[in-house]
């Protein structure tokens, strides 16, 4: 088989010497120029169809805000910046294609923005092989648990274990000791489940039945008697379309008598409206959000202009459309995310692929990120080895069909030991 | 929750999806049976049903039983009249070849679903029901819609069955189903009865769909789930059978209740896919349908 | 051994939701005989057939074929015994040339295609049209492909549903002289409602009438026979 | 110039054709075909069942989740190293494909679909219940390290397209010789008429038990060479849309050709590339496709072409 191998060189050999005659007609000229001049190129692998459409539209309205930002202010080293956006349908294998095409085909230097893990897992592969920095938005555990690769970020938001960790010890002494996990049969629903388990146990609690309902499900109160009587709390984190299903059916399950306190991760609510009939019933239940989806009466300057900018009113809806909730308590990442690569890329003072790596040991070399225009979500701390950033996660009780925060825990209580250190890898 | 409380409302449960399931399953068992064709696209249809749902009671002020009410007149007149040009356009060319209208079906599966996620968006978005009632029992509580959903599912089917066996407009199917050829030699637009049939199929879908919005919201990709267990209803049914398309849809929506009792839910779910696919292999024909001599 | 009987049936049933189309039927057939199977529409030849061929479980009986019972024996491997059907309603591969038509049939034994399907084509007289497609073929041609499909199975049984059925006078006169030209090679049982073939072929008669045997013999016994008479030739 | 001769040399140069594009194909076309042609493997199994033999089954996913899962899991919980991983993940394939048909094919037509449909939801299913080996949906990652095949490592761009054009290639050598065989006829004559094959002294039921079997070979195949090839493995492979897909290559290209599997998922492949490029709504350009594919080229590309001008075309 080395023989095939053997046919690398010749195979470069070939694609010279058709950049020699595209050098004839001129093309490689503008290629030259373009190290310059020209625009910045960013690719954005993004969830514009699928069951990740809902997320993708606030992360292509957020990359724009941003983008218009970063070159208000005189675009990166002096160059325009450009996003170009390439639908992965949410699904791995289109991901991977999407990878390809904004960086072989349109020659973005880098990629960034996808949330679903599945998408990011079954893309980062690819961007390892092309060796192009993929910074993703995803809050998935999947960089810092050390599967992925050198060339993959998350300098945008919390992983999903270090959110876990954090609200752990707020639960069990705010809420109570007995908790009952319902959670989708999915990867990022085992997260929850193996972190947060011992997380509780820690903080002197007990989680006391593990509900995986599998994702095809569309009805769900024929779960619920598996709720134990005795259960404190109920800790919900669903996705999909029939997550506003499964809270109605709670309600309808519990009614207006006795009922466990709730807390939930706002993902299963994240762009659905809290007026929507039926959710009547979480008046007094407790959400995580990455970031408060409701103007809080605290919110900093930053806050206030990024959502401006974003084109959200304070209730986290569209501006135009007072009906089309964004995804607030995630699409911060975004942002973030472009405002880290700027600061990378004026750090190596970027020119083209070859600073790719200097890119990503840039981004390693990073640790605190203070609240700013740049990260208005709050301050963050940046972790090299595990490519992971860390920041502060809010909890909002719903009170008159409004989220306010009613606790923000502080960063260190989402730490844990390292699980991977990337820098000591190869590009 | 003790046993006895905890299987009454795995069945009560079990109810309302058969209910759902078998108003679902009529208009592709009707389209399936008279047509012959296996219409790729009924889960879209469904999705659309839902979709103009929301979009009538949104635009309409007012307490949410009008928009309901008007939603339920509008939204399978719509679809139907959609699938009525979709039967003229596409399937007649066809000649109703079984391969070619799965494939036109799937294209129209296709379209319909990215018109509604360009025109509709990405959300789920929910209907409110046209009462707010919940019935409290000793051990839990029960939304009073979901029951008047199985109601009118049984109110729906009888009317469909009382049209297809009392009216002409059902003799005209039967016979179409029974022998196309026949049918024609005895003066029966049969181009105009398969429009119809499809129509009907589509339009009961809808209504279905807008019976179900209030349980489960409107999403551009809602229409998947109603599509398979449908199938399944109709097969296990048996072709063309009223009667088997509901007990079927009792079984399945049934033993996925009571079956959900005993193991954790995605166990649940395999072992009721499975208890289906097995009923399937041993008795192919479907409950109620007849072996071909 | 060397069977004295090919066949040997004895009490073959089959009902089909209380309709006896089949009720106790004995039945032989001799090794090299022509056998035609008569009787009234509906009298239950075609099952019976079926039965033979195992298209149709038997219910209650035994059929022995060359001495070996073959009452539980599938379809397909009666055929490989030597059994071999023609369909009632013409059953051939209409998308298929008529050479692949024939060729499915020789492969089934192992046969050589190249040189046995211009044989057998020839046999029926549709040699000139081998690449046609089966479908493109006239009814009566159809049914002469069946023939030779038949025959190119090379079965020690061939069994005939109405096969001159839709043929012209002249394709009938070449078809009964194929079939007297099979002897004793090939024992062939014949389902026909066109008595001049019947008493031109048969050695032997069997009326069926309701699921049961209503006579048999000679073509000259059963032109004498009075309940035939009553029964089939309608007077 | 004879049949033979034709087909072979036919099918020869689109290999030869591949083999070409492996040297001035732009990158992100190399890649793509490196994809296209392992999905190609697919979609030519499921063109065994379903164009040849008439089999129309909604459930390949669970083959191709077979061979992935075959691959992957052996590799990754069981460290096994990638040569007798990727055997286990091929005959994985037509293992669950045989067992599945050992009961589905008791049905016929529709029955089948749907039983195949349930069958492979199961599997689905069954992937996501043991989330904690297989990482359910998110899936895994296999490293670089443990894919490599005694020092032949299918990482690199050229030794992937070319791994995957030999996959290829043996898969459509296989497919060409399997038509013409005496099994690939009494496929088509199962497909074409059961009952008269039958009477001809065929067992349809071991026939159709035999294609399946090799038409989930092919798609474990394809899903060991995914996994392989390209790194991941998710549950998302095991859904109902990556059962209809080898259905739409195959009706695209020509349901019954050998080189219509093939075909289709380039077509397919492009089309979705081509129209997300130019709209949002792509899905539409899809399904308008489909539509205008089936009013007026109803036997697929190479069906039409066969029909009208090479009758000769396997």
């Amino acid at each position: 088989m080395t023989k095939l191998l053997g046919l690398q060189p010749s195979r470069r050999s070939v694609l010279g010497g058709l950049a020699a005659s595209a050098a004839m007609t001129g093309l490689a000229t503008r290629f030259a120029q373009a190290q310059s001049s020209a625009p910045i190129k960013l690719g954005f692998q993004l969830h514009r169809t699928g069951i990740g459409a809902a997320y993708g539209r606030w992360y292509e309205r957020t990359a724009m805000a941003a983008l218009e930002v970063v070159n208000a202010g005189g675009g990166i080293n002096g160059r325009p910046v450009e996003i170009l956006f390439e639908d992965d349908g949410t699904d791995p294998a289109r991901g991977a294609q999407a990878i390809d095409k904004l960086v072989s085909q349109d020659g973005c230097e880098l990629v960034f923005g996808p949330l679903f893990s599945h998408v990011v897992v079954g893309s980062a592969p690819r961007a390892g092989e092309l060796k192009v920095p993929y910074l993703v938005c995803s809050e998935g555990h999947h960089v810092a648990s050390g599967i992925l690769n050198r060339w993959t970020l998350q300098p945008g938001i919390t992983d999903v274990k270090s959110q876990v960790l954090a609200m752990a010890p707020w639960v069990s002494d705010t809420l109570g000791k007995k908790v009952t996990m319902i959670y989708p049969d999915y990867a990022f629903g085992y997260d929850h489940r193996d972190n947060f388990v011992p997380a509780m146990a820690a903080a002197g609690g007990e989680v006391v039945a593990q509900i995986a309902i599998p994702p095809t499900e569309t009805s769900f109160t024929r779960y619920f008697p598996q709720i134990p009587r005795d259960t404190d709390v109920i800790y919900h984190v669903m996705v999909g379309p029939a997550v506003l299903t499964f809270v109605k059916e709670l309600g309808e399950f519990y009614g207006s008598g006795a009922r466990p306190e709730i807390f939930g991760f706002i993902d299963s609510l994240e762009a659905v409206d809290m007026a929507s009939p039926g959710l009547e019933f979480l008046e007094g239940t407790h959400f995580w959000e990455g970031d408060c989806r409701y103007l809080q009466a605290d919110a900093t300057e930053h806050t206030k202009a990024y959502r401006a900018a974003v084109g959200i009113d304070d209730n986290g809806a569209s501006i135009t459309d007072s009906k089309e909730v964004a995804t607030v308590a995630h699409m911060f990442s975004v942002w973030e995310t472009l405002f880290v690569i700027k600061a990378a890329m004026e750090t190596v003072d970027y020119q083209g692929p070859a600073d790719r790596q200097a890119l990503v040991e840039a981004v390693e070399a990073m640790t605190i990120m203070a609240e700013s225009a740049e990260h208005p979500q709050g301050d963050k701390v940046f972790n090299g080895k595990t490519h992971q950033v860390f920041g502060h996660q809010n909890i909002s009780k719903v009170e008159g069909g409004r989220m306010n925060r009613v606790y923000r825990t502080e960063i260190a209580l989402g730490d844990y030991p390292d699980e991977v250190d990337y820098t000591t890898m190869s590009f | 929750m003790s046993f006895g409380p905890y299987l009454l409302l795995a069945v009560l449960e079990g109810l309302v999806s058969a209910a759902v399931l078998a108003l679902t399953a009529v208009g592709l068992g009707l389209v399936f049976g008279v047509m012959r064709v296996v219409n790729v696209a009924h889960g879209a249809f469904f999705m659309l049903g839902a979709v103009i749902a929301w979009m009538v009671a949104d635009a309409l002020p007012g307490p949410p039983a009008l928009g309901f009410a008007a939603a339920l007149v509008v939204a399978p007149l719509a679809v139907a009249a959609l699938a009525a040009a979709v039967d003229f356009g596409v399937l007649k060319r066809l000649g109703y070849d079984p391969d070619a209208t799965i494939v036109a079906t799937i294209g129209v599966l296709y379209i319909v679903e990215q018109a509604a996620l360009s025109l509709f968006g990405p959300d789920a978005r929910p209907v409110q029901a046209p009462f707010n009632l919940r019935l409290q029992l000793p051990w839990f509580g029960y939304s009073g819609y979901k029951l008047a959903v199985v109601a009118a599912a049984v109110v729906v089917l009888l009317a469909v069955w009382l049209v297809l066996s009392r009216s002409r407009a059902g003799l005209v199917m039967r016979a179409t189903q029974i022998d196309g050829e026949t049918a024609r030699a005895f003066g029966i637009d049969t181009d105009r009865v398969y429009a119809g049939v499809f129509a009907l199929g589509a339009g009961l879908a809808a209504l279905a769909a807008v019976l179900v919005v209030p349980i489960q919201q409107a999403h551009y990709l809602m229409g998947g789930d109603p599509l398979l267990l449908s199938f399944i209803v109709v097969i296990i049914g048996g072709l063309g059978s009223l009667r088997g398309t509901v007990i079927a849809a009792l079984l399945i929506g049934v033993s996925e209740g009571v079956v959900s009792v005993f193991f954790s839910p995605t166990l649940a779910k395999i072992l009721a896919t499975l208890l289906v696919a097995l009923v399937l292999v041993f008795r192919p024909q479907g409950l109620f349908g007849r072996r071909a001599a | 051994m060397a069977a004295v009987t090919l066949l040997d049936a004895r009490g073959l049933v089959r009902h089909f939701d209380g309709l006896k189309a089949v009720d106790g039927v004995d039945f032989d057939l001799a090794p090299g005989e022509v056998h035609a199977l008569i009787g009234p529409n509906g009298a239950g030849k075609t099952t019976f057939v079926g039965l033979l061929s195992g298209r149709v479980a038997a219910q209650a009986g035994t059929i022995r074929f060359a001495g070996e019972d073959i009452t539980r024996l599938p379809a397909h491997r009666r055929v490989r015994r030597g059994i071999a059907y023609t369909f009632q309603i013409t059953s051939v591969y209409a998308r298929l040339s008529l050479a692949e038509n024939v060729g499915l049939a020789v492969q089934s034994r192992g046969g050589d295609r190249r040189r046995e399907v211009p044989e057998a084509l020839a046999r029926v007289g549709l040699e000139g049209e081998a690449g046609t497609l089966a479908g493109r073929l006239s009814y009566g041609h159809q049914r002469l492909l069946e023939v030779a499909m038949g025959l190119a199975l090379h079965p020690r049984l061939l069994i005939l549903d109405e096969p001159t059925q839709g043929l012209a006078e002249g394709e009938i006169a070449a078809f009964k002289e194929l079939v007297a030209g099979l002897a004793p090679a090939t024992t062939v049982l014949l389902i026909e409602h066109n008595m001049d073939v019947v008493m031109d072929l048969a050695q032997r008669i069997t009326v069926l009438n309701f699921g049961k045997v209503l006579a048999r013999g000679s073509p000259q016994e059963i032109r004498a026979d009075r309940a035939v008479q009553a029964a089939y030739l309608g007077d | 110039m004879s049949d033979t001769g034709r087909i072979l040399s036919l099918h020869l140069a689109v290999l030869a054709a591949l083999l070409g594009l492996h040297f001035v194909a732009p990158p992100y076309h190399h890649a793509n075909l490196a994809r296209v042609m392992v999905l190609a493997v697919y979609a030519m199994g499921y063109n065994i069942a379903f164009g040849y033999t008439g089999l129309l089954s909604l459930g390949h996913a669970l083959f191709f989740a077979a061979g992935l899962y075959g691959t992957g899991l052996t590799i990754q919980l069981a460290g096994w190293p990638a040569g007798p991983a990727l055997i286990t993940g091929l005959l994985a394939g037509a293992a669950v494909a045989g067992g599945l048909g050992l009961l589905a094919l008791r049905t016929a037509g529709v029955s089948f679909m749907i039983v195949t449909l349930m069958f492979a939801q199961a599997g689905y299913l069954t992937i996501l219940y043991f989330t904690g080996y297989t990482r359910g949906e998110e899936g895994f990652v296999l490293p670089a390290a443990a894919r490599s095949i005694g020092g032949l490592d299918p990482t690199g761009e050229a030794a992937r397209y070319l791994l995957a054009l030999a996959l290829f290639a043996v898969a459509l050598a296989v497919n060409l010789g399997l038509v013409r065989s005496g099994l690939g006829r009494v496929m088509v004559a199962i497909r074409e008429n059961e009952e008269r094959s039958r009477m001809l002294g065929y067992d349809p039921f071991r026939v159709k038990l035999a294609a399946l079997a090799i038409s989930g070979l092919y798609a474990g195949a394809a899903g060991a060479a995914w996994g392989w090839l390209f790194g991941y493995v998710g549950a998302g492979f095991a859904t109902i849309q990556y059962s209809i897909l080898p259905l739409l290559y195959v009706l695209l290209g020509g349901a019954g050709t050998v080189l219509g599997p093939f075909l289709g998922a380039l077509a397919m492949f492009y089309l979705i590339d081509i129209a997300s490029g130019l709209t949002d709504a792509y899905l539409m350009v899809v399904g308008v496709a489909l539509v205008v594919l089936v009013l007026f080229a109803p036997k697929g590309i190479l069906g039409s072409l066969r029909e009208r001008w090479l009758r000769w075309l396997p």
